[in-house]
Order: structure tokens, then sequence, then C-alpha cells
């Protein structure tokens, strides 16, 4: 095992171990916390794949803007009142089975799929100027699905305004 | 042995340098305080530390050395893990971010192909050390302060990013090294071509950094000391740190992107080339100074140690002077390329680029000294209404300045002026509607 | 901590009389010590207006160092002050405050101090009261904390205060400090071994 | 656009209640104020007030009239001489006694001084809760010379005792005049240095303008006086309304605001300086000579009687009740402390503003709390 495996083993194990955390701990900061330490193991594991402008999008996006919008909210909600809460309600039992058969299924296509699904190793330097690639495939190549995406969260914004709204008496 | 310093090899220099960066940036900031303090002091019409050490020079280690010692108290209903954490976080992201800044062109830690987006998404992890403080706190008081520095911070990094973004524009690149260098190519410094965005970064650098007049999160006399009301002795002071340390990486990053970086004044102009010399004139005048306060001084036995100590200054001062001009035949190549100075060389751009960085934070002190604080929401609406909409203006009318001079071919400086002009114009419409 | 004896020195139910705030009677000034300046009866136009309007409720009108003062009785007090306010135009209440004269029924004076803008003239309000004065603060928003500070120091009550309780003093404290029988050097020692864990605050 | 209030009505968050004080940088002392907030706009708040409460009034009524002086001067501490001038005239009215025209000059000329350094004070302290670090050290400058002349005069700078029931303490020292005329010739400037920083300062005007607005009809039910009342555009003074000491003597102006906000009322104070200058300086030049003492007795002991005196103090209308018995102690003595009521008015004026407009709207009361709890 070399330096390259084993640091991608532990980032891996820390985004695995922090993502159980953030669904098992009873207070929302904490989980909050742990949802940040996942996301930015994460962007290491991008950074190790020398994809820099995906590494940098993850740490800027996900952690600097929206975990410190969801930390925002949580701090102006009544924290006493949802720790009181049963975190775990009746049909936990249910969705345990779930993601069993899911995880299953998943682990089943995989080892059905081993060996067809080989990637080609990446010559080296072919993914030097991601960002240029990223802009030319996201502007160019794929125009049309990026402005319908954008669209799309446009009018979730505009939606989310609009209910957010004070009604004007 | 040789097999150690073989593998070693490769982190060797890295390591040194990023030895060298942090000691020389603690010092700054511990300086800083100083500097902040005296500065201060003399606009308002008092001395400021005169205690500790000549003219309080020795103040800030008094502190740290105070800060370090006290008893660190945790308040009772606070949640411990997350409060010993918070002010680590803030230092962290403080300090990495440095990591990608070129002081010089050959003194670096770091330069990624996207050092840019790099250092603003470490930057942003900041925000997590202050509003989890605030929270972990457990009172009133810092929660308020967390709440409000959250919404500050990520209203003002969305005009910092669109004021960035017209020297992505302008330089082409998002490393750091790229943006100076593509400055030196275009022969000017892009504050004088984008003087709204450079303007807008210098405002939203202020605020981004909890400084006067937006230093709402640690409005003392609204909410005592905002987000670190609770916290004393060692965790404070990486809260003091890390604030500080910001103040520089802001000024840091103002100065690379639109101040030339390590570029002296006017770099192409080939009869200004007596400025490099600089660094070592300034080391004179220095020995020059210690040399006329010795001759000063009375000549009573009681003056004995300053004097020695003025001279010992000006000694150090003037050897240096001289250490900067040893030519380059004494000295093996140090990759420089052809200098006739090499020393001098190497101290250039690390000398220019702290002097800009001074005037920075200068202007940070000066602000303070001078302005009352702005309310919350007058803060929001300045950030909204009127720096976001700039900035955006400021960048559509760059892009469309760099079309037109591709494809047109029309004079470039004269493009990016002309949309300068029509953003003043967008401010100036905004601002009517305002009043 | 002299008691008031007997001697009352002052006009409180004195007999009616009147003038204003004209220099005209009263008060001259001799400078010596022992003669000074005396109370005299009041008789102007305010208060003979007050007195054909509200009749007996207006007890004795006095000019004191030329300063007007009219003693009023409980029961019509407060209409008698929004027949000022409104009427008489003195709307301004500078100050309330009581007085405790322990020998006398009623014990405590509630002292009105009242301004006119547009006459530029004051007007003193006495009402003799036991334990309770009609509150102003309908009349006046002033009258809300000088009404509390009352009732902290005296103990007088103000029915139809919004929330009278009291304001200088903690709220458990018990006794009012301003009445004639508390000594200066008495204190709440209960409370302040309570609440300050000491045994005496002196 | 305030994203603070949006999420927090959506989110049906609880309204926070803030305590600020009695230990806080910017409730002036030992206020401690109880607000209820919204996100950060305040919907009601209470004064809890008493925690300097020394019961002056009380210590008045077990002394003889000459002991109180003193205390007086511990009520409003920064403004003592103007608290001994309303105690010492209040009592030469009770005695029917009136103070010779010297010493009602320079009572004039001192509490002119003394108006002077409490808004100075006052301006310092106010521009520092609004986030303007600079200007208290320059006001201060000013009110040390001010100090200055007081210790000169009387050996004391802030519990000054000045003045003594029927005149005064002391006869002036020596170039005492050249000393009041030489500060008035530098304080011009120096008003015009506070001026630059902080009149035409956008951030300051924003922060001050229409914040805590007082409508006149509102000022005059709340009983406010002083600069808090003509701030709200009343023109009214006791030193015109009732003139006292040596004002009717001397030329001055009256300034109000239009608004009755809080910037009115820095600029009213600021107008003041000004005037109280100019009143100092038509003082200084025709000083009469004679005798500083009226003929009181050694033993002071007014015929029963009341009498209600006030005076125009920096704060507003400062009132003294006292009910005489014939005795040498007051039988009652009442303060009307214009802090006291001043205060009454916050909650008027602090509803629906922010957390950040209840310290601007606290110091433009300008409220001291020694007066406040007495």
């Amino acid at each position: 095992m070399n330096f390259a495996q084993a640091t991608f083993y532990v980032l891996a194990a820390i985004a695995v171990v922090s993502a159980l955390l953030v669904i098992t701990r009873r207070n929302p900061v904490h989980s909050a916390i742990s949802l940040i330490v996942t996301l930015l193991a994460v962007a290491l594991l991008y950074l190790q794949l020398q994809a820099e402008f995906l590494a940098a999008v993850q740490i800027i996006l996900y952690i600097g803007g929206i975990m410190v919008l969801f930390l925002f909210v949580i701090m102006l909600v009544n924290l006493d009142v949802a720790l009181r809460q049963e975190q775990f309600n009746r049909q936990w039992g249910i969705a345990g089975v779930a993601a069993f058969l899911l995880a299953g299924e998943l682990a089943a296509v995989i080892y059905l799929g081993r060996g067809t699904a080989a990637l080609p190793q990446a010559p080296p330097g072919a993914l030097q100027p991601n960002t240029e690639l990223i802009g030319t495939s996201l502007y160019q190549t794929y125009m049309l699905p990026f402005e319908i995406a954008s669209l799309l969260l446009l009018v979730a914004m505009v939606g989310a305004v609009l209910m957010a709204r004070r009604k004007v008496s | 042995m040789t097999l150690l310093i073989e593998t070693l090899q490769p982190w060797l220099l890295p390591l040194v340098r990023i030895l060298v960066v942090f000691a020389g940036l603690s010092l700054i900031v511990a300086y800083l305080v100083y500097a902040e303090r005296k500065i201060l002091a003399h606009l308002q019409v008092r001395l400021g530390p005169m205690r500790v050490g000549p003219h309080g020079l020795l103040q800030p280690i008094a502190d740290g050395l105070k800060l370090l010692l006290k008893e660190d108290i945790i308040p009772a209903g606070a949640d411990k893990w997350v409060f010993w954490l918070a002010p680590a976080i803030s230092v962290l992201a403080a300090f990495t971010a440095f990591s990608l800044i070129p002081f010089a062109p050959n003194f670096y830690i770091t330069d990624v192909n996207v050092g840019l987006l790099f250092l603003i998404g470490i930057s942003s992890l900041g925000i997590f050390g202050i509003i989890l403080g605030g929270w972990a706190s457990n009172s009133h008081y810092p929660l308020l302060g967390a709440l409000r520095s959250t919404a500050q911070l990520v209203s003002y990094e969305v005009a910092l990013g669109f004021s960035l973004v017209s020297a992505l524009l302008l330089s082409g690149t998002l490393s750091m090294k790229g943006i100076v260098e593509a400055q030196a190519q275009q022969g000017v410094w892009f504050a004088f071509v984008q003087p709204v965005a450079f303007f807008i970064l210098f405002v939203a650098a202020i605020a981004e950094t909890n400084r006067n007049p937006f230093d709402l999160p640690e409005a003392e006399s609204e909410l005592v000391a905002g987000f670190h009301t609770e916290y004393s002795g060692f965790r404070f002071s990486l809260y003091f740190l890390a604030e500080y340390a910001a103040m520089v990486l802001v000024s840091s990053v103002a100065v690379t992107l639109f101040l030339g970086g390590w570029l002296r004044f006017f770099p192409s102009v080939r009869w200004l080339d007596f400025l490099d010399y600089t660094p070592v004139a300034v080391f004179l005048a220095a020995a020059a100074w210690c040399f006329r306060a010795v001759l000063r001084l009375p000549g009573t036995r009681e003056w004995r140690w300053q004097r020695l100590l003025l001279l010992g200054l000006g000694a150090g001062a003037a050897a240096l002077a001289a250490a900067l001009l040893i030519p380059a035949r004494f000295l093996p190549d140090i990759g420089v390329g052809q200098a006739p100075f090499p020393v001098l060389a190497t101290i250039q751009g690390v000398f220019w680029f702290l002097v800009k960085v001074f005037g920075f934070l200068f202007a940070f002190i000066w602000f303070r000294g001078t302005f009352p604080r702005y309310r919350f929401d007058q803060l929001m609406n300045l950030g909204w209404r009127f720096m976001i909409p700039v900035a955006i203006a400021n960048v559509i009318f760059c892009a469309l300045a760099l079309a037109l001079s591709r494809q047109l071919g029309w004079h470039l400086p004269a493009a990016l002026w002309l949309g300068t002009a029509a953003t003043l114009l967008v401010a100036v419409l905004l601002r009517q509607e305002e009043g | 901590m002299d008691e008031q004896k007997k001697e009352e020195p002052k006009p409180a139910e004195a007999p009616a009389a009147g003038a204003e705030q004209k220099p005209a009677s009263a008060a001259p000034k001799p400078p010596a010590k022992p003669a000074g300046p005396a109370p005299e009866p009041l008789d102007n136009e305010l208060v003979r207006r007050l007195r054909a309007r509200f009749g007996p409720a207006v007890g004795g009108a006095t000019l004191d160092r030329k300063q007007a003062i009219v003693v009023v009785s409980r029961e019509r007090f407060l209409e008698l002050c929004r027949y000022l306010k409104d009427e008489e135009k003195f709307d301004f209440l500078t100050d309330l405050t009581g007085v405790d004269w322990l020998a006398r029924r009623p014990r405590f004076e509630v002292i009105l101090n009242l301004y006119s803008f547009s006459r530029n003239e004051r007007l003193r309000l006495k009402v003799p009261v036991d334990d309770a004065c009609p509150s102003v603060t309908s009349l006046w928003g002033t009258a809300d904390w000088l009404e509390r500070e009352c009732f902290d120091m005296f103990g007088i009550q103000f029915p139809g205060h919004p929330g009278l309780k009291r304001i200088l003093l903690p709220d458990g404290w018990k006794g009012h400090p301003l009445r004639k029988d508390y000594d200066i050097l008495k204190q709440d020692t209960d409370w302040v071994r309570e609440n300050l864990g000491i045994e005496s605050g002196q | 656009m305030d994203p603070q209030n949006v999420t927090t009505t959506v989110l049906g968050a609880d309204e926070i209640i803030l305590n600020m004080g009695p230990q806080h940088p910017s409730t002036h002392g030992v206020l401690r104020v109880k607000l209820k907030l919204d996100g950060e706009k305040v919907i009601g708040s209470e004064c809890i007030i008493g925690y300097l409460h020394r019961g002056v009034e009380k210590i008045g009524e077990n002394r003889t009239y000459p002991q109180f002086a003193p205390y007086v001067d511990r009520t409003d501490y920064v403004a003592a001489v103007s608290n001994g001038l309303g105690y010492c005239e209040a009592v030469e009215k009770l005695l029917g006694a009136e103070a010779p025209p010297r010493a009602r000059w320079v009572r004039t000329i001192l509490t002119e001084l003394q108006r002077i350094a409490s808004h100075l004070l006052w301006l310092g302290t106010h521009a520092l809760d609004i986030g303007a670090i600079t200007p208290v050290f320059y006001t201060f400058r000013e009110r040390e010379e001010i100090l200055k002349i007081f210790e000169k005069y009387c050996g004391a700078r802030l519990t000054t005792h000045a003045f003594r029931i029927g005149g005064l303490q002391y006869e002036t020292y020596d170039g005492f005049e050249e000393e009041v005329k030489a500060f008035c010739r530098d304080f011009e400037k120096k008003v015009v240095e506070y001026e630059e920083l902080l009149t035409e300062n956008r951030i300051w005007v924003q922060r001050t303008r229409n914040v805590g607005i007082l409508t006149p009809q509102d000022a005059i039910d709340m009983g406010a006086t002083g600069p808090v009342l003509r701030g709200s555009g009343i023109r009214w003074d006791i030193r015109k309304a009732f003139p006292y000491a040596a004002y009717d003597q001397f030329q001055f102006d009256i300034p109000i605001g239009e608004r009755g906000d809080t910037y009115d009322r820095y600029l009213v104070r600021m107008e003041e300086m000004r005037q109280s200058r100019r009143i100092v300086l038509q003082a200084v030049d025709s000083i009469p000579e004679g005798p500083i003492l009226a003929r009181v007795g050694k033993v002071i002991k007014p015929p029963p009687g009341e009498v209600y005196h006030s005076i125009e103090a920096p704060k507003g209308e400062l009132g003294y009740y006292i009910v005489s018995d014939g005795t040498t102690q007051p039988y009652r003595l009442r303060i009307r402390p214009p802090s006291f009521i001043n205060l009454e008015a916050f909650d008027k004026m602090v509803r629906g503003h922010l957390v950040a407009d209840v310290v601007a709207i606290i110091g433009t009361l300008d409220i001291v709390l020694g007066e406040v709890d007495r």
C-alpha cells in the first residue's frame, strides 16, 4: 500500500464515520459539524484525484455556503425543543430493511459488473487545465442542460422567497 | 544519513518556507496589534503603549504571555467540544490560506492552478470559527454576534467574489502567481483598469474581517464583545490572532490581485529602475537614524545602554544594506537569473509586497479611528442593494470590454475604462433610487 | 430624624384665599433671616374658576414664595386634573412626589407640580391622602415612574396605575424609606442577608 | 431584505429576552434594560433601575441645609456645579435671600462651563456607543481644560461643591477671567473639529437620523426636558422661562430640532455648547465687583414653608422641592431628576428599532445613573 492509497483509505474512513455521526448525533449542531467533516474529506478525495477545481468548488459552495446557512438556521430555531423530540420514529425498522436490501442490490451489481467497468488509466497531464475543461463542457458541450438546471434553481429560489415573504397586511 | 537527506529533499525547501512564512506571519500579526494601538493612539492625541520596552515595543510579547498564562474558563452551560474547537478553526483557516499567497516570484509555499478558488474556500471556513464559537458559548450576546457575522460574511462574500472575477478575466488564470505575472506582462496593475472592482474588494475585505465600520459582530457597545464574549485567555488570543491574520490575508489578496503583488511601482518604466534599490535606501536610512539618535542622546552614564543598543541597531541595519549589495560573483547561484545583486533581487519582491500590504493595513486602522459603526440593516442594504449589483455590473462590463478588445481589436485599457464609466453610472443610478 | 410635631408650618388645611403668580402682594425679599418669606392666601382667577367648578373639592389655596399652591381633595382630584390639563392648559407634569406628615390625618400629601407652556406658569397641587391617591397616568405619561417612585418611597397606592411596583428599591424590599417613621439607619436586614449574603449594608 | 427577519418569522423562532446591563459597556453605568427582541428588532423594553440608589432624599432630611450641599454634587456627578447651583438657589429662595451680583455672575460662568463639560462627556460617549472611537479623546481633552478651571477655583474637579448658600464658596482666583477667555477662544475651533468628525459623516447621519423619534406631544406627555425636549422642536428653556442666576443679563439662543430624532438632539447639544460659550464670554467680560456672599447668617434656618426651584441643568430641568418646618434641617427634600424622567421616554423611543439603536437612544437621552437612582 503506497502513500496515495493510505491517504485514500484514511479520507474515506473519515468521510464514512462522520457521515454516520451526522445521522446519529442528537444535537443538530454536532450533526452539522460532522457533515462539514464529511464534505471536507470528500473535497480532499477530489484533490487526490487531481480535480482541484471540483475540490475548491466543493469547499466554497457546500462548506462555505450551504453549511453556514444550515448552521444559521439551526441557531435560529429553538434547539431545546428539537432535542427533546424523538430522533427515530416507528418506521426505522422498515427503513433499515429497505436500506439493507438496497445495499445488497448495489453490492451485487458491483460484483457482477466487475471488470467491465474498469476505467482506463488517464494519461498524465490530460487533467491539467481542468478548470478550462469544465468551463468548455459546461458552456459549450452541455450548454442546454446547464441552462435548464440554472433555470430550475432560479424557479426554486423565487418560489422560496415568495413563500418566505411576510404577508403584507 | 545521505539516504535520509535524499528522502527529505523534496520536503525540505517547502518545509523551510512554511516555517519562515508562519513565523514571519505570527510576528507581523503581533506587531500589527502594536501598530494598531500606536497609530490609533496618535490619531487620538495620546501615546499608546509606552511601558514595556522602548516605546512599548515589547508590549505584544507581554500581552501574548499574559494571555497564555491566564486561566482557561469554559462557561458552565457551554458545549465544551465545540467551544474548544471553534477558535482553532478560525486560526487554522486564516493561517492555512497564506500557503497560497505568492510573496515574491520565488517565495511562496505552493502555487495551485485553482489557487484563488482555494483561497476563497479556505478563508470561508473561518466563518465556522465564529458561528460555532458564538453558539457554543450558550449566551445571548455571542449568539447574536455569531448570527450577525454569519449574515454579514455570507453577504459580503458574494460582492467579494464578484470583484475577484474581473481580475481573473483580465489575467485568464486562477493561479495567484499567474495573476501577478499577468499584471507584469500587461504592464499595468489591475487596480488602474478595474478601479471599481478594487474598491469593492477593499470594502468587502473590511466587512469580511469585521473591521470598523463593519465591526458589528463584535460591536462592544452593543453586544459586549460579540461572538467571543465568553472567551478568555488562550482561546481568546486565538480569535484575536485569527482576526488580525485575516486582515493581513485580505490585504495580501488585494495586493496580489490588484496591486501587482511583488512588483515594484511602475515595473515597466525603465528610467525608474533606481527604485529597485529602495530596500537598500530604507536600511541605510534606518542606520542613519540610529546613529543620529545616538549623537543626540545625552552622553552620561545612565544612557550608556540606550546608546549601545542604538549603535548595535544602526550597525545591523547598515550591515544588512551592505549585504543586499553583494555582487553576484561572490555568491553561489540561488536561482534569480542574471541579477547583478542576487540578494537584493530576492528581497525585492517581499519588500514591495510588504510595503503594499502595510499600506492596506494602515488604511484599516485609519478607518477604525475615523468612522462610526453601521447598523445591521444598513450594512445589509449596502451589501445587497449596492455592492452586489455594482459588482455584477462591473463583471459584465469588464467581460464586454475584453470581448470588444479581443474580437474587434479595441485598445484594452480604453475599453476597460469605458466599462468602468458604465459601472459608475449604474452605481450612481442605484444611489439615486435609494436616496 | 426630628418628627414633625403639632406646629404645622404650612397651609395644608389652611383657609381659602387666593392670588396668583403675580408678584403683586406676596413675598418681598427682606434679606434678614428671622423674618423671611411666609405663605399667604391666594385668590386669583384660576382659583376662583376652580372653586366655581369643583366647590368644596378645592381646599386651601396659598402663595408661598410667589408659588401658587392649591389643595385638592382626593375624591375629585382626577377630574380636576383633567380640567387643568384640557381647559387650563397645564399640559406638563413637572414632578409628582409625596410628603409624609406623620402626625396629621390624612397622613400623606401627594404633590403635583404642573406647568403650562402657553401661560409659562407653574401650579402646585396637594392631595392629602391616607394610603391611596388616584393615578394620573392616563393624563400625563410622566406620572408612571413618578407614581411608582412615590409608592416605593412612601407606600402610597395609586389605583389606576398600569403597573405599580417598586422602582428604585428591589422588588422584595420591606418598608418605605421616605416615611418619617423609617429611621435613616434602618434597612430590610432580611433582604440584605438573603440576597447579598452579608449582615448589613451599612 | 433583512434575511434574519425573514427566517425568524417563517420558522416561528421564539422571541428573545435580552438583558442589557447592569454591567454593559454602553448603558452608562448601572442601567439595566430588558429587551424583548424579534430577531434584532426591539418589540418591548423595560428599564430596571435603582442599582445606585443611595437614598439622597432621605439623607437630605437628616442633614442641615449646608451639610447637605455636597451631597447634591453626587447625584448628577458629571454636572456637579449645576446641581450645586440649583440647590443653593432653592435654599436661598426658601430663605428669601438672593446672592449678590458678583456671585450670580460667577455662578453663571461656572454653570455654563459645566454645561459644556457635561455635553462634551455626552458627545464622546455617545459617539463611542455608535462606534466612532476617536471623538471621545478629543472631547476629554477640552473637558480637562474646564476641570482644570474648576480645580483652580475650588480644589475639586468632579464633585466641586463650588457654591454655598447665599453666594460663592470662594472668591475667583487671579487670572480666572483670562483662563476662561482662553478656553473659550480655543473651544470655538474645537467644536468645529468635532463637527468635522461627525456632523456630515454619512454613517453618523445614517445611524442617528430617524432613530428614536420623540414627537413634541410625546415629549411633553413624558415630561422630557432639556435637550431632549428641545430636540423635539419645543423652544423651552428655564434660563429663558424663569431666569435665575444672571441669565436675564445675557443674550443667547435656544436651539431646537425639527424631527425629534437622535440627530436633532445631537445638533441641539452641539449648538448649546456654542451658546454656552457665548454666555460665558458675555459674563466674563462683565463680572461686577462686590461681595460674594449674601447675609444669610451662620445658621441656616428657613422659616416654615416650601419652595420649588428649578434650573436648566445640562440634562434638563433639575428641580428642588424643599419643605421647611422652621428647623435647621429640611422636613422634606425632593430632587426632580431630569435623567430619571427623560429615561421614562426610552420605551417609547426604542420600540421598533434594532438592538444597535438601543445604545444610540440610551446615549442620546444623556442619562447619569447617579441622578436616575439618587
